[in-house]
């Protein structure tokens, strides 16, 4: 058997008296997809930080990689040097800066050329966009771009600056933002860079089946150690769950039924049995041409499509995140013009709204957890003049106790939560309020299989109390758990609508591939917000 | 510091007469010879100011341009924040527009524009420095051959006067604080003056200097008079050199709550402060020059240098001082008003040696 | 309405900018609350501001037993520096929404000249004077509030321009020159008369202080100033309005401004068109160093009321000592620095401790 | 090594904060390059405030065809305003990099103090008292990067404390007065030499601005530092030393204000301890005008060249009308605001066509 292209023995790292690495050994394989899989805050992160530079590990730990020993801590940007190359979860572009720019940064930056020619480096980064055919502008600023063509971009700068001593690249929850074409991509991309026998690919992601299907061995860490590390063909989600959240913990859910709790036996009621709560009339945005639909009271409807399909668009058109062109909410009979909605007026209807990215939309990372959850109700727990701080506390306290916030200290920085406890410290801020309409954007992006079958459990809870719910994801399987009836998006407009036995990933998948394919990428680009009032 | 010896009754004398005798209408005492002013019609004066935002200077400077404009010159006000880099680059602009004369007003420090008084001299314009050094006084020997001729002014003779006022009103027992700002040219020799003053005429006063650079006066000028009254509850005077200080002065009296125990005496008669002394009782005296007069005299010397007549040997234009206190302060009117107060000796004087426009 | 916040955001192309400084204390902060430190530690930094005042006023008496040490002298300390109070809390609003005021001295300017010119020399009572005077003020701070929220130009050009033309408007309507003999009774209000030997000003600018540092920790309305600091988006998100938050920051400062020139107008018994910009600098490092103190890493006004009167304890005692101004402004630099550098270090102590 | 970034770092406790301003001119922007506008009107932003200036200049030479239209005044106004630019392009470095430096005015009057007291005073050759005064300066540098990268004190706080502390040392060393009769060498290079009738110290702000501006947009450096402006964390997790790079833009800074520094003892055959301070706010004005032009949205320094021309350009203009000095206030406080404004509307034009 060949070198490995990467070794770690023995990592520490302890922040304060927390140990979020506890003498973790591990080894990838030339040619090999290594998955790694955790719990929110077992140290997936901290260990690709140690591995990027960003963190010092405790002394002790040892690091190898094409065989040869190498000094820990790293300086910065070393790992550039040796062949070693992320895409972060949130992917590190700057946004107000062109493809290009963002592509070549570290090439530019690490050529010992005294001069940079920002035409020619626009130049290779369109090679490399077109070699993997992906149909972006090199001069677009990153702002313009969707979801998916920023994850592809990034992914394609960290291909490309592994650079001729390639060892290892890593994927930090690549697949969060991806509806399927784009994670087809990705791993076609990754199948073809390891078949050079030169590179391994770390692979960080809470999807089990996402993991198997892609990787050769799968290495589990718990609360910093790791648990184990196990052959991806011979195991199972269910194994790989119980590896996760230790014998204990509970098991990837598979049905709604699971998804709604113990002894909830009873399954969703249709939508035909329910008064509509809300109604949505004729939406129209740049990227949306009329869009209607209805939600019932306690129902859970989703929203997919491919990227481009505009069906990540409507939550914040709705909630007046975004402004529209056109379009009517109508929630317990109130209507309003969509293009006139704005946050705070929504919230005053009872709309409330999870935006997808927690770090720079769900909550402010240096203020408290008990701060960030209580935001919508600082005049309802006081009064208009006078905050009550007990209040405030308490509510907190009662908080991140139902939504499992961990750590359970309300005082606790939001920013230094592992991402699942942001996003279940999120939800709990909106959930509380007792909304008549949620809008959720991918709820449970990033989240341990644990964390994810809680979070169900709290979907179901609001809707139970009459909620209407309307979320929005590319991952199937959830949408397949927890929605009643899930509609299909493709340009702009509502292509299909599933429910009942049709209501499985497969078949969603299905529907979503088939609908026509996405918009030219020309128009998908066109700046979405551009119209202001 | 002087102080702790016996009062001296003789030099209390000499301080209240020499008070007195600046009380009155000042006599026009310029001795130079005639020439005709109307020589300077066609010709243009460059005038820059220290600061244009100094209302003193600016009163200087408008009555100047109302008498060469008399006289038919063409009179430019180069309007400035009072930056060398300004003062600099104003002579360029004189230069480039073939100015026949450059006025430095009030006090700029022509050791630090030297590069630029270089290029003036080499484009043949002359410079006249007006109300910048002490009576006797000369430049340094860099700048020395670059000025053509200079108006000086009695500073320290002023300074001399608000030391007698002090020695006089407290009957030889003063206990001042002397306001300074060491980086304005006639500083040193003010305060060198003040301190003379006291040595000779007042034995028994002592006095403390504290210097504020003129950037902080706003802010650290009452900050230090309070301290100076705390640190010393038995100072009865403060004194600042220039008048621009004690509205901050005064400010600093009042809160440390000497109201009535502490009087401010000072110099350069700015309208401002004299409505200080009828309003209050803080301010009591302010040596003032006349700016009218003032003008006047910049216009003698800069006739002088453009009709190529003798100029006034080393610039004593005898510009005068005078005394205002509670008792002849209105003459100056109320609410007093540049140039009044000092009576019209020298248009007649200046008249007679310009002849007619 | 255009919004300006961090990302994108509606009715705002992307690529489009707000261009905003945002002067946070504390990037990834929460004050040592927020950290795991041991609640002793964690004073440490709360309190270190304090000590160091404590350390001062203590190295001064022992030097000078006689006159500092003093009712008179701890009352002419307290008394002389509430206009610099008063503006360093104006400068504070518009940092907590992550804005920067450099308007703020020549709205003070602005503020005393009109009330002076109309008092004085248009014969206005003092009271409608007052009133057109801190009108004034919040012209100002209009023109500030729509620059930045409506048309999205940084905050720190917005008012570097506002504050150089309004002091173009106060050397104009002054004619470049002092006002002097302002009514007696703002002179009395002010300065003239007294509670336990201080000024009313000091009371004054205290009230201020405490009224703000309560609207800031205990109303809604000063958690949501924080937010729209720490994060416009995400308050915009939570439902705050975002716009006339920071709309309001600007006009509350410029209040706080022209209030601050009606009190300097008193203190000086007149206005003068150009001293008040010395308050800029010195206002801004008061309202920083505050932020290491009481509240740490967020602007407060408790602790910019403990940073002014350790700068000014310092300044009085070296200037009792007869120190030079350049001594002065040693102390004030090297304060300055240090005191902020010790109070990280206290920090950093109670975490590496916890 | 101590890690300020916008996430958490080693050595840092959770709410530990770097506390900085990031004076960022485009948040999420990228400037019309970045939008679709059609070329025509993303030019329209570029080259605004060069039509702006084009039209000030147009104005004047109307209004005062003698005077103003001369080589003789355009050789004044360009070779008036070298200072002032390089102590621009001193500025713009760290807010580059998110940053403020408030000490470069007084980076520049210790420069020329210590190069004219040794100079004028010990009698050192003028070479060594340059190399000693740019030295100084770096001291001043050298302190603001390790108050800022080590001790994650806000740049603001502490560069308005080693600013203030640095002015002392100016008053201490000057004895409060100003020292004159510098080296005749030092003036002959600066401003006692022309070329085309300019005094060569003009040429030597060009050539640094154009030497920055090359860095800045055509070195792996400039993007560098680009990158840790807009965002230190992306710029960390992409493996840049980003301390390194913050203090090298803190040391930059220092360099070129001791740079302006001799420049400015050259051109006033010496140095004074205070006028150094009037560079300050027009030196921002000039660096956040300038990021409207050229490269807008960035801070630039061809734009900063062209901001302070435009600027000096029109003042001119006013005194050579006999404006008072209020005029000009007005002007410059009213042209700031009117020019960045109009530029956001441009783009706001473009965006809205593409
Ligand atoms: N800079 C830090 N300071 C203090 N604690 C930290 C820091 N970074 C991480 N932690 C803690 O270390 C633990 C591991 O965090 P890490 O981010 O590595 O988890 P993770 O496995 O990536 O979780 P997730 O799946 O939610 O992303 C968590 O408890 C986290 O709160
Ligand atoms: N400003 C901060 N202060 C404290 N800790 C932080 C801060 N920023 C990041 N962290 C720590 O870094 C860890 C990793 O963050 P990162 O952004 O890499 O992924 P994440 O948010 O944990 O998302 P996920 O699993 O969902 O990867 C977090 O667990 C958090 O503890
Ligand atoms: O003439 C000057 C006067 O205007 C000012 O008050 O101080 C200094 C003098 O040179
Ligand atoms: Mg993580
Ligand atoms: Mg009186």
């Amino acid at each position: 058997m060949t070198t490995p292209v990467l070794r770690v023995g023995a990592l520490s790292k302890t922040f304060g008296a927390h140990r979020a690495l506890d003498g973790v050994d591990l080894e990838i394989g030339a040619g090999q997809v290594h998955g790694l899989l955790g719990e929110n805050g077992s140290g997936k992160s901290t260990l690709i930080k140690v591995l990027t530079g960003v963190h010092a590990p405790d002394p002790g730990g040892r690091l190898e990689v094409h065989g040869r020993p190498v000094p820990l801590p790293l300086a910065p940007g070393e790992f550039r040097r040796l062949g070693i190359s992320v895409v972060h979860q949130d992917l590190g572009l700057l946004p107000e800066l062109s493809v290009a720019e963002n592509m070549r940064v570290a090439q530019a930056i690490a050529a010992r050329r005294a001069v940079v020619s920002w035409r020619a480096e626009r130049r290779l980064a369109g090679r490399t966009l077109q070699r993997y055919k992906v149909d972006v502008d090199p001069a677009a600023p990153v702002a313009s771009l969707g979801d998916t063509e920023r994850a592809l971009v990034a992914i394609l700068r960290a291909v490309e600056e592994l650079g001729d001593s390639r060892a290892l690249l890593i994927l930090d929850e690549p697949t969060v933002f991806l509806p399927r074409e784009g994670t087809d991509l990705l791993f076609g991309l990754v199948r073809e860079l390891v078949a050079d026998g030169r590179t391994g690919v770390l692979l960080v992601s809470h999807d089990l089946h996402e993991v198997l299907a892609h990787t050769s061995c799968v290495s589990v860490l718990r609360d910093g150690r790791l648990e184990a590390t196990v052959d991806s063909a011979a195991t199972t989600p269910e194994r790989l769950a119980e590896l996760i959240v230790g014998p204990a913990g509970a098991v990837a859910p598979r049905s709604r039924a699971a998804a709604a709790g113990s002894g909830d036996a009873a399954g969703p009621v249709g939508p035909a049995t329910r008064s509509p709560r809300v109604r949505v009339r004729d939406l129209h945005a740049p990227r949306l041409h009329g869009v209607s639909f209805d939600v019932g009271r306690g129902e859970v409807l989703g929203l997919t499509g491919l990227a481009g399909s505009g069906a990540e668009e409507v939550l914040p058109l709705l909630y007046g995140a975004r402004r529209a062109r056109g379009g009517v909410l109508e929630v317990d009979g109130g209507e309003q013009p969509v293009p006139s909605a704005r946050p705070a007026s929504s919230l005053r209807r009872g709309v409330v709204y999870v935006p997808a990215d927690r770090r720079q939309d769900g909550g402010v990372l240096e203020e408290s957890v008990e701060r960030n959850v209580t935001m919508p109700v600082l005049t309802e727990l006081g009064s208009r003049w006078r905050l009550r701080p007990r209040a405030l506390r308490r509510r907190a306290e009662e908080l991140a106790e139902r939504f499992d916030v961990r750590p359970r200290d309300p005082g606790a920085v939001f920013g230094t939560l592992s991402g699942g406890n942001q996003q279940k410290a999120v939800l709990a801020k909106w959930l509380q309020v007792g909304p008549r309409l949620v809008l959720l954007a991918e709820p449970t992006q990033g989240v341990d299989v644990g964390a994810r079958a809680h979070i169900f459990g709290l979907l179901r809870a609001v809707a139970e109390d009459g909620a209407a719910t309307v979320l929005a994801s590319s991952d199937y399987e959830q949408l397949a758990t927890v929605c009643d009836r899930v509609l299909v998006l493709a340009r702009g407009r509502v292509v299909a609508e599933l429910s009942g036995p049709e209501l499985d990933p497969a078949t969603i998948s299905d529907r979503v591939l088939s609908s026509t394919a996405p918009l030219p990428r020309q128009q998908a680009r066109t700046p979405q917000t551009q119209e202001s009032s | 510091a002087t102080g702790g010896g016996e009062v001296d009754a003789d030099g209390v004398a000499a301080a209240t007469a020499a008070v007195q005798a600046a009380t009155g209408d000042p006599a026009f005492e310029l001795d130079a010879p005639a020439f005709a002013m109307s020589g300077i019609r066609g010709k243009t004066v460059f005038n820059i100011p220290n600061s244009s935002a100094v209302p003193y200077v600016q009163a200087v400077d408008e009555e100047s341009a109302a008498i060469a404009e008399r006289y038919g010159a063409t009179w430019v006000e180069y309007t400035n924040q009072g930056t060398p880099t300004e003062h600099s680059a104003g002579i360029d602009q004189a230069i480039s527009r073939r100015a026949d004369v450059i006025v430095l007003a009030q006090g700029i420090n022509v050791d630090l524009i030297v590069p630029a008084l270089q290029r003036a001299k080499a484009a043949g314009i002359p410079v006249v420095v007006t109300h910048t050094l002490q009576t006797g006084d000369t430049f340094s020997p860099q700048a020395a051959d670059l000025v053509t001729a200079q108006v000086t002014a009695p500073f320290d003779e002023a300074a001399a006067l608000i030391a007698n006022w002090a020695i006089a009103d407290s009957g030889g027992e003063a206990n001042a604080v002397l306001l300074t700002a060491d980086e304005v040219p006639p500083s040193k020799g003010m305060i060198a003056s003040m301190r003379a003053t006291f040595e000779q005429n007042c034995p028994a006063c002592s006095v403390k200097v504290v210097n504020v650079p003129v950037t902080d006066w706003a802010t650290k000028i009452s900050g230090e008079v309070q301290t100076a009254l705390q640190a010393d509850p038995g100072v009865g005077y403060v004194l600042p050199v220039y008048d621009s200080m004690s509205l901050y002065a005064q400010q600093g009296i009042t809160a440390a709550g000497k109201t009535g125990q502490v009087q401010m005496a000072s110099f350069n008669g700015t309208p401002e402060v004299l409505k200080l002394i009828q309003d209050g009782d803080v301010m009591a005296m302010d040596v003032g020059e006349n700016i009218s007069w003032l003008a006047w005299s910049t216009l003698d010397q800069v006739g002088r240098v453009l009709t190529g007549s003798p100029l006034v040997e080393g610039g004593d234009e005898k510009t005068p001082l005078k005394v205002f206190t509670d008792d002849n302060v209105d003459a100056t009117g109320t609410p007093p008003a540049a140039g009044k107060g000092y009576g019209d000796a020298y248009v007649a004087g200046y008249e007679a040696l310009w002849g007619a426009p | 309405m255009t919004q300006q916040t961090t990302g994108q955001t509606p009715g705002q192309a992307p690529g489009q900018a707000t261009g905003q400084a945002a002067p946070r204390v504390a990037r990834g902060a929460g004050g040592p609350r927020a950290t795991r430190a041991p609640r002793v530690r964690a004073h440490g930094e709360r309190f270190a501001l304090l000590g160091a005042w404590a350390l001062v006023l203590a190295v001064f008496c022992v030097l000078r037993p006689d006159t500092y040490a003093t009712a008179g002298n701890l009352q002419s300390v307290l008394g002389s520096q509430a206009v610099l109070l008063i503006v360093s809390l104006g400068v504070l609003l518009p940092l907590t929404t992550g804005e920067f005021d450099l308007s703020v001295a020549s709205t003070l300017s602005l503020s005393a000249m009109v009330t002076a010119v109309l008092n004085v020399q248009h014969g206005w009572g003092i009271g409608t004077a007052v009133l057109a005077g801190v009108g004034s003020a919040l012209v100002v701070g209009l023109a500030n509030a729509v620059g930045v929220v409506r048309f999205g130009i940084p905050s720190f050009i917005v008012t570097l321009g506002s504050g150089t033309f309004a002091l173009g408007v106060v050397q104009w309507i002054s004619g470049q020159s002092s006002v002097t003999g302002i009514d007696p009774a703002l002179v009395s209000a002010t300065v003239g008369s007294r509670f336990l030997g201080v000024p009313l000003q000091f009371y004054a600018a205290l009230l201020a202080a405490v009224v703000l540092a309560l609207v800031l920790e205990f109303t809604p309305l000063g958690r949501r100033l924080l937010f729209v600091g720490r994060s416009p988006k995400v308050a915009e998100l939570s439902g705050f309005a975002v716009d006339r938050l920071r709309a309001g920051a600007f006009l509350g400062a410029s209040l706080i401004a022209g209030l601050a020139g009606v009190v300097y107008a008193g203190a000086l018994g007149g206005a003068d068109p150009s001293s008040g910009q010395s308050f800029l600098l010195p206002a801004f490092a008061a309202a920083y160093l505050g932020a290491t103190a009481i509240v740490p890493g967020r602007f407060n006004p408790i602790g910019t009321v403990v940073a002014v009167y350790f700068l000014s304890s310092g300044v009085v005692g070296l200037q009792m000592m007869g120190a030079q101004s350049f001594v002065q402004q040693l102390f004030y630099g090297g304060a300055l620095v240090v005191a902020v550098g010790l109070s990280r270090y206290v920090r950093h102590r109670a975490a590496a401790a916890g």
